[in-house]
């Protein structure tokens, strides 16, 4: 089966950043995403577990994207602007994807 | 004195305070109890819901005060000025950077809505009127004390720290807009509104009450396991400190007004609380480098439990004494 | 028309109604108040086991009416027949694609069980009576609307769109196995077994329909908000005839078969509501192609308030009117 | 034998049974119905909480009882010693490996808490009065059977099992804690306590109950569709006479304490029933190589069902037969 | 630590496909997977998220299956025959594993 | 955009083994990680799902662990030594990060 080359680029982030996160990869021309619940984790920061919150200002999402290669560049940065101040994490990893026409 | 212990006394082996003990407990111990996230966020929507629509009931029934205005503006201003004071305070008392101590100080002007809860059930135990509008009082608490801290921050010369999407958040956000939203629905729809949905939102909200706070407990207890290295004598006795200068200005506010014995009591309970839903979220976005567990420990290790089982009783028991209720 | 606009102005002002427009307030304005799926999902379990259960605890006492069967008959028949005229109309009203069009008619014919359940408040609100077995009835009509739009798509050359996993899903798709089932548990256990249970489906139960509201109001309003362009003019229209094309066949069907007031009220109700919960799942098996912002914008933004807000007074009055009940 | 046969029929057709049987009917027709894992563990908190508070306030009002202490005595060396009994039985019926055998006896030596309610729910019913801290019997024999099971396979050679984490696991597992928590608290506000939070814990108690078997229903019925090859007719017989020999050593114990007759009907009803929330945990960490498939059909797919269709009318009239009562 | 070569594949899927999704990759011979959850995302189709969803035909999932490098392709053809006609997205990535003889 | 190399873990492991599995990681000097929700699968030992379940006994997780290509085997014989008697599966993949000071 054919398949082509791409990036996928994984982004652990806190909640309350997410629509900033999604809003500045719009404004920087990378449409497809998909957002990831966390349950919990551990970091400089310390542990915490979204069990039992109600509190608004705890847990972090992982936004996965899948873009071409060169889109990587203008996905990057939209990202590093808006995780620069804050805690998170952004990983990108090699990928084939089928239908590549969709991206 | 006396009524004071004895409310303590009531207050202490109440179901609902005994369930957050049993919480702590639990976390204490390294128990796997846990409530799911989204049954928790269901039991706050079920409360703010419930509260908000029988204090708009309540305003529908016994008409508008002349003092309802008057209340959400001193409302406005308190939240504003009690970070300033909680900001001093910190100083003083506690050895943390402007930036955490700015984040702690947002959380004590606004309020926590549990304790508000907590603190009406105990009123209304006691067979005390409070005016229905204080629930609007307290959604109007909730945001202003996030931008007066931003303002400490922001003075000291640091970067701007606001744009419109968090004012709109912060404005709009989900526990104002229920309580808000629910509070004129109960107004409009008034006492046969409340008849329709009673069994729902009266006859259950104690027991939902006592989940809810197991769970709180809960989430305290894992909090205070895993953070309470990160407080200093000093900031832990910033956590019991504030919450009585807040109910003395509470006080002050709530005799100035003229309000009943409750609503003096409602003011008190306020002014005392520190937020634990909707500030650490707005702190997230516009202070990401001060540290949450310093925080969210004090809000709700250290200051809700403290509200929770002596505050209450003490500003019940000093507003009747004041107010002669 | 006294009688219609005083029922609306009873039923605009109600809790339920109220919090339905709180929701869509609050996801237009982008506040960030929401449900957990969970707790949504698990408010619509109560939901559709408490009028199941009641409806089969009401054929118990009341006993089956000779009309029972053939109610299932017209119901099948009504839903079936339905998604024709529907897609009929878009081809005159809208500039839908064939497959989108067909999509939308599966909805129409299809009903919404909160449309069904907020019919029978109303209804018990103003002391009118219905057969219980109605409840079967809104059963029966969830799935045959689905092979008839199908049947129009096929029918059009494309190839085959059904398989046997398809036809189970359909059949015994979650909200139908529910409804009939606690329908059936209602009916065996009669007005003892109701008795039991009284205090957990009966006198929460409008409470719990109003945050249920709360959260189809959210979901409706964040729906509008996103997809508001999909609509033209004409498939907005038809949000609004197609349900009072289908209340009217509902009426004649009510009429012809004889049944209470409420009966002929509860047959326009589902004639006119559009589904939102099982028919949107088949459709993306069925039909992937068809835009789901086209048919759930339509189902859930348009027609549903319509029906919630107008289309039930409307409908009881004229079927009051029509009956002399 | 009347007896029997009229309380299980009455049983078999109370909402609560119907409501398993739908869903596990549900299941086997591979019904997409299903309720949010969140929504399932919030009932089985609320039922918890409200089992273990009624129980404490039961003991609260009637005074301890001088069996209280020896209840619990009993109650742990039944759980220690059913899974030595449930070990060796299947040595002879079934053919299952050292491993899986021991997995299976800890189950059966530790309780479903869901069977226990089902049963008070039937003693009420029956007007049977039983002692409040059978709930705390309950809770006590959740755990030691766990230990014994492992018993049995370290003694057998195996390199050990069991470490502090575990032990504390085990221990201090959710339903443990919330159990005792709940019967403390029920214990220390009394009658007064539950006059506060009856509306929640008391009045709804049925109907949440009968959700919650509708959820079992679906994953025991899902359960045995998945895995119902596993098991032989061999152990298949053991998952019905197991239930039976435990209860006859726990009408034996009941009898030789002297409790009352509920008491002697839940005394065989905990040792007949076997646990499906904590042990299997336990079992996972402690007992990877042993085969979920087969601890979890039989205890949830095949015992279950038997003891709340069959086992617990036999208990009741049992009990009543020989205690007079 | 001793690993292996394997295949990494993602598929994000709607949720009322899934079904259809593993039975054939089942029958292909693919018997290893996981289902993670997705809370919403974005794509051609538009935004969608989870919140406050009861209907059942709402929501994507994202399927996980580790497979020896030789299963690749009959993995990819069942999935393929799935997704072709719906919305969704297949990644392929390399990895390595920790005991290889579970595969 | 600067980017560092770096491994990405994955470790699908039973919830009731998470607390043992973070214990060893943190032992062994890995302090970042994030638990991700599993809602089903299959594999060797038979199809799962999470739906309506309250035993604690039932379910997966997913741990995502980000390292230094330095710290991977200290991180595999930590992650081996929990999953070695139990069920679960281990796989390790290239990726870049942003900000690798924050490792
Ligand atoms: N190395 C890592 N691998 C995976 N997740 C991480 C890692 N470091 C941090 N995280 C996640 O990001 C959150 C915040 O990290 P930190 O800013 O280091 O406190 C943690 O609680 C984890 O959920
Ligand atoms: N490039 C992408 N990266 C990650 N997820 C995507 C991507 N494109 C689409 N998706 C997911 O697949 C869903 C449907 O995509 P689409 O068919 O493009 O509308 C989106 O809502 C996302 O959840
Ligand atoms: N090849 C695989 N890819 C992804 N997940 C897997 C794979 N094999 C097993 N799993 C997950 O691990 C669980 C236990 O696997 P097993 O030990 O093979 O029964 C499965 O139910 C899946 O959730
Ligand atoms: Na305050
Ligand atoms: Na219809
Ligand atoms: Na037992």
């Amino acid at each position: 089966m054919e398949t082509h080359k791409a990036k996928r680029v994984a982004i652990i982030i806190e909640q309350v950043m997410q629509s900033r996160l999604t809003d500045a990869m719009s404004k920087a021309g990378v449409t497809g995403w998909s957002v990831l619940p966390v349950l919990g984790g551990s970091g400089r920061s310390g542990a915490w577990s979204r069990e039992g919150q109600v509190t608004r200002g705890a847990g972090m999402v992982q936004v996965i994207c899948v873009v071409r290669p060169d889109r990587i560049d203008a996905l990057l940065d939209a990202a590093f602007s808006v995780v620069e101040r804050h805690i998170g994490i952004v990983t990108i990893g090699d990928c084939e994807v089928l239908r590549a026409e969709r991206f | 004195m006396d009524q004071i212990l004895s409310l303590a006394a009531t207050n202490l082996l109440s179901p609902i305070i005994l369930s957050f003990a049993l919480g702590v407990a639990a976390a204490l111990a390294r128990s796997d109890l846990n409530i799911p996230e989204a049954v928790a966020k269901g039991m706050s929507i079920y409360l703010l819901f419930a509260i908000g629509f029988k204090g708009g009931v309540s305003v529908a029934d016994h008409g508008i005060d002349a003092t309802l205005a008057l209340s959400l503006v001193a409302g406005v201003v308190l939240s504003a000025v009690l970070p300033l004071i909680a900001f001093a305070l910190l100083q003083v008392m506690g050895s943390l950077s402007r930036l955490d101590a700015a984040a702690v100080a947002a959380h004590y002007g606004s309020i926590s809505i549990v304790t508000f809860v907590a603190a009406t059930s105990v009123l209304s135990g006691s067979g005390i009127v409070s005016e229905g509008y204080m629930v609007a009082v307290a959604a109007a608490m909730e945001a202003p004390a996030i931008l007066s801290a931003l303002w400490l921050i922001t003075r000291g010369g640091d970067s701007r720290r606001m744009d419109n999407d968090l004012l709109r958040e912060i404005m709009l956000n989900g526990s104002i807009v229920l309580l808000v939203g629910s509070f004129f629905i109960g107004w409009i729809t008034g006492v046969d509104g409340l008849a329709k949905i009673e069994a729902f939102i009266v006859s259950p909200f104690q027991g939902v009450l006592c989940l809810f706070l197991l769970d709180m407990g809960l989430v305290a207890g894992r909090g205070l396991r895993s953070s309470s290295g990160v407080l200093t004598p000093g900031v832990l006795a910033f956590g019991v400190v504030m919450p009585l200068v807040g109910a003395t200005l509470g006080l002050a506010t709530g005799l100035l007004l003229g309000v009943s014995t409750g609503g003096v009591a409602l003011f008190m309970v306020l002014s005392a609380s520190a937020s634990y839903i909707a500030v650490p979220a707005a702190m997230r976005v516009a202070l990401p480098e001060a540290n949450p567990s310093i925080y969210l420990t004090l809000s709700l290790g250290v200051t809700f439990p403290f509200n929770l089982t002596l505050g209450i009783p003490i500003y019940v028991a000093v507003a009747s004494a004041l107010t002669g209720g």
